[in-house]
């Protein structure tokens, strides 16, 4: 089990800011796979993943890195803070 | 080095001035504020979202580099998150170093870091309704320079 | 645009503070104080010598170039003269503009003229006696940046 | 007739901050010219010009300078401000 957290307008077209789900995704960019043949709402999420970031365990990290012993995994559009 | 992450609003030159006496042996003290603009003059809010958990770390790890970059005598960053109005500070970073060089650098290089790196997304809210605020692609490429 | 020439202490903490109460349209506020180093722990005190009159021109000249260079919202810059003690603010300049990139510029543009080109002299007094600062290299090649 | 202002240890050699002179000097250098051959305090306080600065009505100016119209001359090291 790992937990999925969105944040932004992905959170907003996901329609939920967390969720824990069952995977045997090597990567993140096979869990990106999975989660866009869910269902609508995350193939629209996750339709250009260049404006997509992600975290693995609270540090940024780039789409081919592995899920290997990852608990939480964060999809969010670039930041904005400052 | 203290980093905070708050909803409630922050008293900028309080923190300034504490922040200023509290750095024994500065010669250089640089600030930065960053405010809710309000280029349309339609904005009734500014909402920012963040990560619990990553931001604070995130933060942290900015400014224990630049610590160690500038050899600071001390650094500060607080960033708000929730419902801002216009012209409230949304954050602060100050610095404190022996000369201005090394304060303002630093100081710059939280701002870069903090802008890209860490986990805050804005929103600005109009009657008309909200939308996300973009990243700039300047934003981006000003980490280049370091 | 205020510049203040005064042997009085100043409260920088309130100085920013209003500053930036005052910057209406801003997204961005940069402060830099300059305080009394004592690096040796030996310094009784720092006696700050100024040229009045020129003193306020030359300042009031060098923030109305920054305010140009960088449509700035507003400047500030304070600098006092006299008898100091360590760690006392020596003087601030403050930026507002709509862009971090221009606040930081134009704070580091006036502290670079302020240094060089306004007519103070410091001098550090110990148990010892009494040394006029020598003007760095540094300082002066900074404004070749400009 | 015109002022002359020194600053910082410029003062402190000459042993005053200001005097009013009398000069037919066209330049400033000619003006430091005839201040170095008046005593030792002004030879002195004069005798490295690269490391003086000179400013004619309060504006910074060079050695080389006219002093046609001039009112007010000051010398002094190299600004310490900030």
């Amino acid at each position: 089990m790992i937990d999925l957290l969105y944040f932004a307008w992905v959170r907003e077209r996901i329609g939920l800011p967390r969720e824990r789900v069952e995977t045997g995704a090597a990567t993140v960019a096979e869990l990106v796979e999975e989660l866009r043949a869910r269902e609508e709402r995350y193939a629209l999420a996750f339709a250009d993943l260049s404006s997509l970031r992600v975290a693995l365990d609270q540090e940024l990290a780039e789409f081919d890195a592995p899920l290997a012993g990852v608990r939480e995994v964060a999809f969010f559009p670039p930041m904005t803070g400052g | 080095m203290r980093v905070l992450v708050q909803a409630a609003p922050f008293d900028f030159g309080a923190e300034a001035q504490a922040f200023a006496d509290g750095a024994a042996g500065a010669g250089a003290i640089v600030t930065f504020t960053g405010l809710v603009r309000d280029l349309s003059g339609a904005l009734t809010a500014m909402e920012i979202e963040h990560y619990p958990g990553m931001t604070e770390r995130a933060i942290a790890a900015i400014a224990e580099e630049a610590r160690q970059r500038w050899h600071l005598i001390d650094a500060l960053a607080i960033h708000r998150h929730g419902r801002l109005r216009p012209a409230e500070p949304i954050m602060m970073v100050a610095t404190a170093a022996v000369h201005r060089a090394e304060a303002f650098a630093a100081a710059e290089f939280l701002m870069d870091y903090l802008k890209s790196r860490a986990p805050f997304w804005k929103k600005e809210v109009t009657a008309q309704g909200a939308d996300w605020v973009a990243a700039r692609d300047a934003d981006e490429a000003a980490l280049g320079r370091w």
